[in-house]
C-alpha cells in the first residue's frame, strides 16, 4: 500500500504562539518501500509519523493510504489509529510494563477481537520469528534492551499491518547491537514487504537502510530520493552538509562568465567549471555562490586550486581529517596516511567534476507569499 | 430545498475564517472526560456557594416568609458584637496557630530528615494525629482539659507548675491556648510532612560543599536550608492559613465556642444560625468567611504560579 | 562535645519529643477507653482496666455506634472510589488530551478546594430536604465526592504526569479507545498512585464533620465523627470511657491504614500540596 | 409508604417519633402495642437520637419539608414557639383540661386560641441536699443557702478537696438559661415584660451577680461550673458525695436513691430558694406531645396523642420511666407517691412554675443569653454589662426576625 501526503501542515498552539511543525508537505511513498524520514531534531519528522499513525490531526492537507483517505483537514475526515491498520515501534519501545511479553504482543489482536487460539498462534509465530519465544512469560522489566526492542517489533508485526511506523527504533541500543538489529530490521521489512516509514536523525542509518530518504528541515521537505541521489546530488547546502561525514566543504565563491566559459573565483584564484556543471551554473544568478566539495574529493598536491595551512588533524583510524585554513575559510580534507603535521603549507587539488554549486543563500524557510494558516491577522497602521 | 442553496453557516465560515484552530477530537474527548468532575464540583460546591451568596441577601428564617433584604443581613452582622468577636478570634487564631504549627512542623521535619534508628517508625507515628478525625481529637482534648481529672492538670501538678487545678476552658486566654494546642496536635503532622518533603528535595551535595567551606550547623541551616525551603514554607503557611480560617470541628466539640463566645470562629457563628433556622444571617457570615478564604486562596494560587516560573 | 555529637543528641531529643507530642493524647485515649473510671490520673485513684466500655460500644445496639461505623465506612468508601475514578478521568484529560487552559483548570479546582465547607451546608441542607434525601447516604456521598475531587485530581495529575506518553500512543496504535487506554494501561501502570489517592480520599471523607453534622439526624446515615462528637449518655452525661472506646475503635482502622501505607500517604499528601 | 392499598379496610398507621435510651424505647414500644390493641390503629415507632438538639433537628427537617411522617412527636417546651409559628402543629380540638396544670397549658400549649400540644411530662428545677451534712434548718433564701454551703465547705473541704457547697448547671447550653431564670425568677426577674423581651433588669443583674459570686467570690460552686457542669456532671458530683446542695431535675431522685449510691438515704429535696418575701418561681421544662399538620392520619394521630396523655398511660410511664407526668391529678396518686415521695413537693412548685417565652425565635434569644451569661460567669465582663449587651443583641435580633404584618406574601 502506498502512502501519500498532500499539502500536509501541522500547527501547534503553545504559550508563545503558533508553531509550524510541518508546512505544506508533499510526499508519496511507494508500496512496500522502506522510506527514511531524516532530519535534525525539531524538523517535524516525528510530527509526520504521528500524523501518519493518526495520533495527531493535520491542520491542513490530506493523507492517503492507497486509495483511502485516512485524514483530511479540508474534508473533515479523520480515522483513529485503530482504524488505519498501522503499527508503530517507539524509541522507548513503550511496552506495557504491567503485562507479560505474551500479553504485550497479543494486546493489539485482542483489541481487534480475534479469537483466543488464533491470537496464541500469531503471537507464537511472531515471537519465534524474532527469537523471543522463550521470553513470553516475562515482564518487560526483566528483559534486556535488545530483547525489549524485539518485543516491540513483534507487537508491531503480529497483526500484519499495512503500514509500519518506526520512531528512532535503534537509538536506545548500543553501537554493536544497533548494527546487527539494523540488518535484521531490513531483512524483516523485506520479508513482510510492508510499507514502512522510518524516522531517524542519524544519516548513516538513513543511508544504509533506506530505499528512499526524505530530508526535512524546519517542517519542510528539503529533498527526497534514493540515498545515492541525496549523497551525490544534494539539492541545497543543508542537504549537502547534513549528509556525509565529515560534511561537505562549502566555499564562498563568485561566479563569472566569459563568452564561452563559466568560472568560479575563490579569492583571487580562478577555477574552471566542468562542462557538466554549466547547466546548473546557468540557473544560478551570477555573483556570489557556494562551491561545494566533499572532503574525500580533495587531495594534497604540489600545485592545486587551493592553498592553505594545516591547523588541526584528527585521526579516524584508517583515515585522517585535516582542517586546512585557506584564505579565511576552513576546509576539511579526508586523506590516507602518512600524516602531515600541523603548520605545514599545503596545496589542495580537486576534480572539477566533483564540484557542486549552490546559491549563496539557502531557500527561505518562510516564503513571504504564504502567510501562516492561523496566525494573527496583520495589524493595520 | 434547492441544491445550490448553501446553509447560512457556510457563508459565515467562508467570510470569517476561524481565529483559533478548532478543538481536536482528543480535546473534545478531554472535555467529556472532565465533565463528571465539572459536574460534581459545579453541583455540589460552586452552586451551593453561589446559593449561599444569594441567600445572604434574603431574610430567610425557617418560620417566616422569605424576603429580599439586600445588605440588611450584613448590616446586622456589622452591628453584632459576636460577629466581631468571631472575626477577632479567627484572626488571632490564624496569627498564633499557623506560625506555631509551621515552626513545630519544621522542627519535626528537621529531626526526621536526619538518619537515626527507628526513623521510619517515628515518621509513621506522626501521621497518627493527622489520621484521627478532628471531632475525635476534640473529644480527646476535652478530656485532657477536664478540670477534675484531665491530663492537663495532672501534668501541671506532676511538673510542679501549679498545685491548684486550672480551669482550662474557663478563661478566654486559657481556652484559646487549649484550642491552639489541640489544633496544633492535629495539624502539625501535615506541616511536618510537607516540610520534610521540601527538605528531602534539597541536594545533599550542597551540604557537603558547605561543610568543605567550613560552614557550621547553624550557618548551613541559615544559608542553605532556609532559603531553599522558602517556597515550600510559604506554601505550607498559606495552606495552613486557609485551613485555620475555617476551623470548626475541634472548637465545636472542645469548647462549643465558649466561654462566653470567646473561642467562637466564623464557621461556628454561621453554623449556629443555620441550626437555629436563620439561613440568611448564617449565609451572610459564611460569605464573609468565604471572601477571606478566597483572598487566601488567590494568594496561594499566585504563589503557586510564581514558583512555577 | 563536637558538632556531630551535638547534632546526634539534638536529633534523638527531638525524636523523643516528637513521639511524646504525637502519641501522648493517643495513648491517653487508649487508656481511658480501658479504664473503669476516667479519673485514674487523680491522686488516690488507680487505673483499673476493663473491657466494659468496648463491650457496651460494640454490642449495645442502642448506642448505634456500630451503625455509625458502618455508615462511615460505606459512605467514605463509595465516595472515595467514585471520586478517584472521576479524578482519574479528569487527570487523564489534563495530562494527555491537550485541553486548552489545562493549567488554569487545575489551579481553579485547587482554589475551589479552599472554600470553607460552612459556605456549602445551608444550600446542601435545603437541597437535600427538598429532594427528601436528608439523613440518607446520597446526601453525604454526593457532596463528599465533590469535596474530595480537588485533592484526588491533584494527586492523580501528578502521578499520571509520570507515566510516559508513548504508552498512550502505543495503545492508540494498538486499537484502543482513550477510555480503554486509561483503564487498561495507564491506571494499572499508575496503580500505586491510584491506591494512595484512594486512601487519602477515604481518610478525608471519613474525617469530615460539618456536612455530616448538618445533613444527618440519626443512625440512618450519621457518620462516626458526628456520632462521637454528640455521643451522650442517658441523661446527657459525658461517658468518657465509652467515648474513648468508640474513638479507639474508630481510629484503629484509619491508623493501621496510615501506618501500613505511610510511604504512599506521605507521597500523595506531598504531591497534593507542594506540587504547584 | 404505600397509598391506597387496603383503603377503608384498615385504619391508617400512625408514625410516632420518639427518642431515648434503650430501656425507654422498649417501654414506648409496649405503649404503642397497647394502643393498637385498644384502637386497632397500627403504629410505627420512628426512633430518634437521645440528644435533645438532634431530636429537634430531625423533626425540623421532616416538618420543614412538609413530610407526612412522623404524625406524632414529643417536643421540648423550648421548641413549641417555633413549631407553632411554622404552622406545623395540628389543632387538637376540644380536650378537657382540668386534669392538667391549667397554668402550664395556658402558657405553653395554647397558641392563638388553639390547643396545639398537650403536656406529656413536666420538669422543674429542685434542690437536692445532704440531710447528714446540713446542720441548720432547710434554707428558704439564697442567702441562707449560700451561708450553709460556705459553712459546710470550710468544714469538709480540708479533708475532701473536691467538695463544694452548691453545684448547678452553668455550662454554656440551654440549661444555663434555665438555671439563670431559676435564680432570677426567685428574685423577681424574668425574660419577658409585657410584649417585650426584657433581660436587662435590676433583678436579673442581681441574680447573675449572685451566680458569679457563688463561683468566684464565695467559691461555694466549683470553678468548672461554667465550663463543664451540665445535668449529669452535677448529678455525679453530688452523688459522689462532693456537694451539699445540688440544683437538678427530678430525674436525679431515683438515681440518688439507687442502691450503691453514696448518698442513698442521705438526700433531701427542697424547692428553689425564694426572696425574703416572695414565693419561689421555678422555670418550667418538660415534653409536650403534638401532631403534625402534614399528617396523613390526623384523626388517628390525635387519638394517639390523647392516649399518651391519658391517666393510665401517664401513670405507667411515670412508674416505669420516672417521667413526672403532665397530668396534675397523678401527683396525688398513691402508687406514684409511694415510689416518688418528692412529687408532692413537685406539684406545689409546678403550680407556680413559669414557662420560658413561647416564641418562634426562642433559640436565637437563648443563644445570645447563653453566650453573655457564660461570658459573665467567666468574668469577661460584669453582670450588668453582660445583660446590657444581651439586651441590645436581642433587640436587634428581634427587629430582624419580626413577623411580617398581616397580608404579606407567604413563603
Amino acid at each position: 500500500m502506498n502512502i501519500c501526503f498532500e499539502q500536509l501542515s501541522k500547527q501547534y498552539k503553545t504559550g508563545r504562539g503558533v508553531v509550524d511543525a510541518l508546512r505544506a508537505f508533499d510526499l508519496t511513498i511507494g508500496d512496500g518501500q522502506l522510506f527514511i524520514i531524516l532530519g535534525p531534531s525539531g524538523c517535524g519528522k516525528s510530527t509526520l509519523l504521528n500524523l501518519a499513525a493518526g495520533l495527531e490531526e493535520p491542520s491542513a492537507g490530506t493523507i492517503r493510504f492507497g486509495e483511502r483517505v485516512v485524514a483530511s483537514a479540508e474534508e473533515h475526515i479523520f480515522l483513529e489509529p485503530g482504524e488505519r491498520n498501522v503499527a508503530m515501534v517507539f524509541q522507548s519501545y513503550a511496552l506495557y510494563p504491567h503485562m507479560k511479553v505474551f500479553d504485550n504482543i497479543a494486546f493489539p489482536l485482542r483489541n481487534a477481537r480475534r479469537k483466543a487460539h488464533e491470537i496464541r498462534l500469531s503471537v507464537q509465530r511472531t515471537a519465534a520469528m524474532l527469537g523471543i519465544d522463550d521470553l513470553l512469560a516475562r515482564k518487560p522489566a526483566e528483559l534486556s534492551g535488545g530483547q525489549r526492542q524485539r518485543v516491540a517489533i513483534a507487537r508491531a508485526m503480529v497483526r500484519q499491518p499495512s503500514v509500519l511506523l518506526l520512531d528512532e527504533p535503534l537509538s536506545n541500543l548500543d553501537a554493536q547491537l544497533r548494527m546487527a538489529t539494523r540488518a535484521e530490521l531490513k531483512r524483516l521489512q523485506m520479508e513482510m514487504a510492508v510499507t514502512t516509514l522510518y524516522v531517524t536523525h542519524d544519516q548513516t542509518e538513513a543511508m544504509t537502510l533506506g530505499d528512499q530518504v526524505a530530508l526535512l528541515k524546519k517542517g519542510r521537505l528539503v529533498q527526497a530520493g534514493t540515498p545515492y541521489a541525496l549523497y551525490h546530488h544534494p539539492a541545497t547546502p543543508f542537504a549537502a552538509t547534513f549528509i556525509g561525514s565529515p560534511p561537505m566543504n562549502l566555499i564562498p565563491a563568485r561566479l563569472a562568465t566569459s563568452a564561452t566559459e563559466y568560472y568560479a573565483w575563490v579569492n583571487d584564484r580562478k577555477i574552471a567549471l566542468s562542462a557538466e556543471l554549466k547547466a546548473k551554473a546557468a540557473s544560478l544568478p551570477t555573483g556570489r555562490i557556494l562551491l561545494g566539495i566533499r572532503p574525500e574529493h580533495l587531495r594534497f598536491t604540489d600545485q592545486g586550486q587551493l592553498e592553505g595551512v594545516i591547523t588541526y588533524t584528527e585521526s579516524l583510524g584508517r583515515e585522517i581529517v585535516y582542517r586546512v585554513a585557506c584564505a579565511g575559510h576552513e576546509v576539511l580534507v579526508l586523506a590516507d596516511h602518512p600524516a602531515r603535521e600541523t603548520g605545514r603549507s599545503v596545496a589542495l587539488a580537486f576534480d572539477s567534476a566533483a564540484v557542486h554549486l549552490f546559491p549563496a543563500t539557502e531557500p527561505a524557510d518562510d516564503p513571504p507569499d504564504k502567510p501562516p494558516l492561523h496566525g494573527r491577522p496583520p495589524r493595520h497602521g | 430545498m434547492t441544491r445550490d442553496h448553501r446553509p447560512a453557516s457556510d457563508f459565515r465560515q467562508a467570510r470569517q475564517p476561524a481565529r483559533r484552530p478548532p478543538l481536536t477530537r482528543d480535546q473534545v474527548r478531554g472535555f467529556w472526560f472532565l465533565s463528571p468532575l465539572f459536574g460534581f464540583i459545579g453541583l455540589f460546591i460552586l452552586i451551593p456557594v453561589l446559593g449561599t451568596i444569594a441567600d445572604s441577601l434574603f431574610r430567610d428564617i425557617v418560620y417566616l416568609p422569605v424576603r429580599f433584604v439586600f445588605l440588611e443581613n450584613f448590616r446586622a452582622l456589622w452591628a453584632d458584637p459576636s460577629f466581631w468577636s468571631a472575626v477577632r478570634f479567627s484572626a488571632l487564631f490564624v496569627l498564633v496557630s499557623v506560625p506555631l504549627e509551621v515552626l513545630l512542623g519544621l522542627g519535626i521535619a528537621l529531626v526526621l530528615n536526619e538518619p537515626f534508628a527507628l526513623r521510619g517508625w517515628v515518621r509513621a507515628c506522626i501521621l497518627i494525629p493527622w489520621a484521627i478525625p478532628a471531632a475525635v481529637a476534640g473529644r480527646i482534648f476535652q478530656l485532657v482539659y477536664n478540670f477534675s481529672y484531665g491530663a492537663a492538670n495532672y501534668l501541671l501538678d506532676l511538673l510542679s507548675i501549679s498545685r491548684e487545678p486550672l480551669n482550662w476552658l474557663g478563661s478566654d486566654l486559657s481556652a484559646f491556648i487549649a484550642v491552639v494546642v489541640a489544633d496544633a496536635w492535629q495539624t502539625t503532622p501535615f506541616a511536618a510532612i510537607i516540610l520534610l518533603a521540601g527538605l528531602a528535595a534539597i541536594p545533599e551535595d550542597l551540604y557537603g560543599q558547605a561543610k568543605v567551606d567550613q560552614a557550621g550547623m547553624v550557618a548551613r541551616f541559615r544559608h542553605i536550608t532556609l532559603p531553599l525551603l522558602k517556597p515550600v514554607l510559604i506554601v505550607t503557611l498559606l495552606f495552613r492559613t486557609i485551613q485555620a480560617l475555617r476551623i470548626f470541628d475541634i472548637i465545636f466539640v472542645l469548647t462549643g465556642g465558649g466561654p462566653g463566645g470567646a473561642t467562637e470562629s466564623l464557621s461556628m457563628l454561621a453554623y449556629r444560625h443555620f441550626a437555629a433556622g436563620d439561613f440568611g444571617y448564617g449565609s451572610a457570615a459564611s460569605v464573609v468567611l468565604f471572601l477571606m478564604a478566597v483572598v487566601a486562596a488567590i494568594a496561594y494560587v499566585r504563589v503557586g504560579r510564581f514558583q512555577e516560573t | 562535645m563536637n558538632e556531630r555529637q551535638v547534632k546526634k543528641l539534638l536529633v534523638y531529643l527531638g525524636a523523643a519529643a516528637t513521639l511524646l507530642f504525637c502519641l501522648g493524647p493517643f495513648v491517653y485515649m487508649l487508656l481511658t477507653g480501658l479504664a473503669t473510671e476516667p479519673d485514674f490520673l487523680r491522686p488516690a485513684k488507680a487505673f483499673i482496666p476493663t473491657w466494659d466500655h468496648y463491650h457496651s460500644v460494640l454490642f449495645s445496639e442502642t448506642v448505634h455506634f456500630v451503625r455509625y461505623l458502618i455508615n462511615s465506612i460505606a459512605i467514605s468508601g463509595i465516595s472515595a472510589v467514585v471520586s478517584v475514578f472521576i479524578a482519574a478521568l479528569g487527570a487523564y484529560a489534563l495530562t494527555r488530551l491537550n485541553i486548552p487552559g489545562g493549567r488554569p483548570i487545575l489551579l481553579i479546582v485547587l482554589g475551589i478546594s479552599m472554600f470553607p465547607p460552612v459556605s456549602l451546608i445551608s444550600y446542601l441542607y435545603k437541597l437535600m430536604s427538598a429532594l427528601g434525601w436528608m439523613n440518607t447516604y446520597p446526601a453525604l456521598i454526593l457532596p463528599y465526592i465533590a469535596w474530595t475531587l480537588p485533592l484526588s485530581l491533584w494527586i492523580m495529575v501528578s502521578y499520571l504526569e509520570q507515566v510516559p506518553q508513548e504508552l498512550d500512543k502505543a495503545g492508540l496504535v494498538d486499537g484502543c479507545s482513550r477510555l480503554k487506554i486509561l483503564v487498561r494501561i495507564i491506571l494499572p501502570v499508575a496503580a500505586p498512585g491510584l491506591f494512595a489517592t484512594l486512601l487519602l480520599a477515604f481518610i478525608y471523607a471519613f474525617n469530615e464533620f460539618l456536612i455530616a453534622l448538618m445533613l444527618t439526624t440519626d443512625q440512618a446515615a450519621r457518620t462516626i465523627p458526628v456520632g462521637i462528637a454528640l455521643f451522650e449518655g442517658l441523661h446527657g452525661q459525658v461517658a468518657w470511657g465509652e467515648i474513648m472506646a468508640a474513638a479507639t475503635v474508630t481510629t484503629i482502622p484509619v491508623v493501621l491504614l496510615t501506618l501500613l501505607f505511610q510511604r504512599r500517604i506521605i507521597q500523595g499528601l506531598t504531591r497534593g500540596a507542594v506540587k504547584a | 409508604m404505600v397509598y391506597g392499598c387496603n383503603a377503608g379496610q384498615e385504619k391508617k398507621a400512625v408514625v410516632f417519633a420518639v427518642g431515648g435510651a434503650p430501656g425507654e424505647v422498649m417501654v414506648w414500644e409496649e405503649v404503642a402495642r397497647a394502643f393498637t390493641d385498644e384502637s386497632g390503629i397500627p403504629m410505627r415507632i420512628l426512633r430518634q437520637p437521645t440528644d435533645t438538639a438532634q431530636r429537634r433537628q430531625g423533626l425540623l427537617v421532616a416538618l420543614g419539608s412538609a413530610q407526612r411522617d412522623p404524625d406524632v412527636f414529643l417536643m421540648d417546651i423550648a421548641w413549641l414557639g417555633l413549631f407553632a409559628a411554622g404552622g406545623w402543629l395540628a389543632p387538637l380540638g376540644d380536650v378537657a383540661l382540668e386534669p392538667f396544670f391549667i397554668e402550664t397549658v395556658r402558657q405553653a400549649d395554647i397558641v392563638d386560641g388553639q390547643l396545639i400540644a398537650l403536656p406529656f411530662s413536666l420538669d422543674v428545677g429542685i434542690v437536692y441536699y445532704r440531710t447528714d451534712l446540713l446542720t441548720e434548718p432547710v434554707p428558704r433564701t439564697w442567702q441562707a443557702l449560700a451561708a450553709a454551703a460556705a459553712r459546710a465547705q470550710t468544714r469538709i473541704q480540708p479533708h475532701t478537696p473536691g467538695f463544694y457547697g452548691f453545684v448547678w448547671q452553668g455550662a454554656q447550653y440551654e440549661g444555663l438559661v434555665v438555671n439563670f431564670l431559676d435564680f432570677a425568677g426567685s428574685q423577681g426577674g424574668f425574660l419577658v415584660a409585657g410584649d417585650r423581651i426584657l433581660v436587662d433588669s435590676p433583678h436579673n443583674v442581681a441574680a447573675l451577680a449572685m451566680m458569679v459570686d457563688f463561683i468566684h467570690t464565695q467559691a461555694i460552686s466549683p470553678p468548672n461550673t461554667y465550663t463543664e457542669m451540665k445535668e449529669e456532671e452535677v448529678r455525679r458530683h453530688y452523688q459522689g458525695g462532693d456537694a451539699l446542695f445540688a440544683r437538678n431535675w427530678p430525674y436525679a431522685y431515683p438515681l440518688h436513691a439507687a442502691e450503691g449510691s453514696p448518698v442513698r438515704g442521705k438526700t433531701g429535696v427542697m424547692p428553689l430558694p425564694a426572696p425574703e418575701n416572695g414565693s419561689p418561681a421555678a422555670t418550667l421544662g418538660g415534653w409536650h406531645v403534638g401532631v403534625s399538620a402534614f399528617s396523613d392520619a390526623r384523626a388517628e394521630a390525635i387519638q394517639f396523642a390523647l392516649y399518651l396523655t391519658s391517666r393510665p398511660v401517664q401513670k405507667l410511664l411515670a412508674l416505669k420511666l420516672g417521667l413526672p407526668p403532665g397530668r396534675r391529678e397523678l401527683y396525688t396518686d398513691e402508687d406514684i407517691l409511694e415510689k416518688y415521695p418528692h412529687y408532692e413537693l413537685l406539684a406545689e412548685i409546678l403550680r407556680s412554675a413559669r414557662s420560658r417565652p413561647i416564641l418562634p425565635n426562642y433559640t436565637l434569644i437563648s443563644e445570645i443569653m447563653q453566650r453573655r451569661l457564660s461570658g459573665a460567669l467567666a468574668r469577661d465582663y460584669s453582670p450588668a454589662q453582660a445583660l446590657a449587651m444581651a439586651q441590645q443583641e436581642i433587640d436587634r435580633m428581634m427587629a430582624r426576625t419580626r413577623r411580617d404584618p398581616p397580608g404579606s406574601r407567604p413563603r
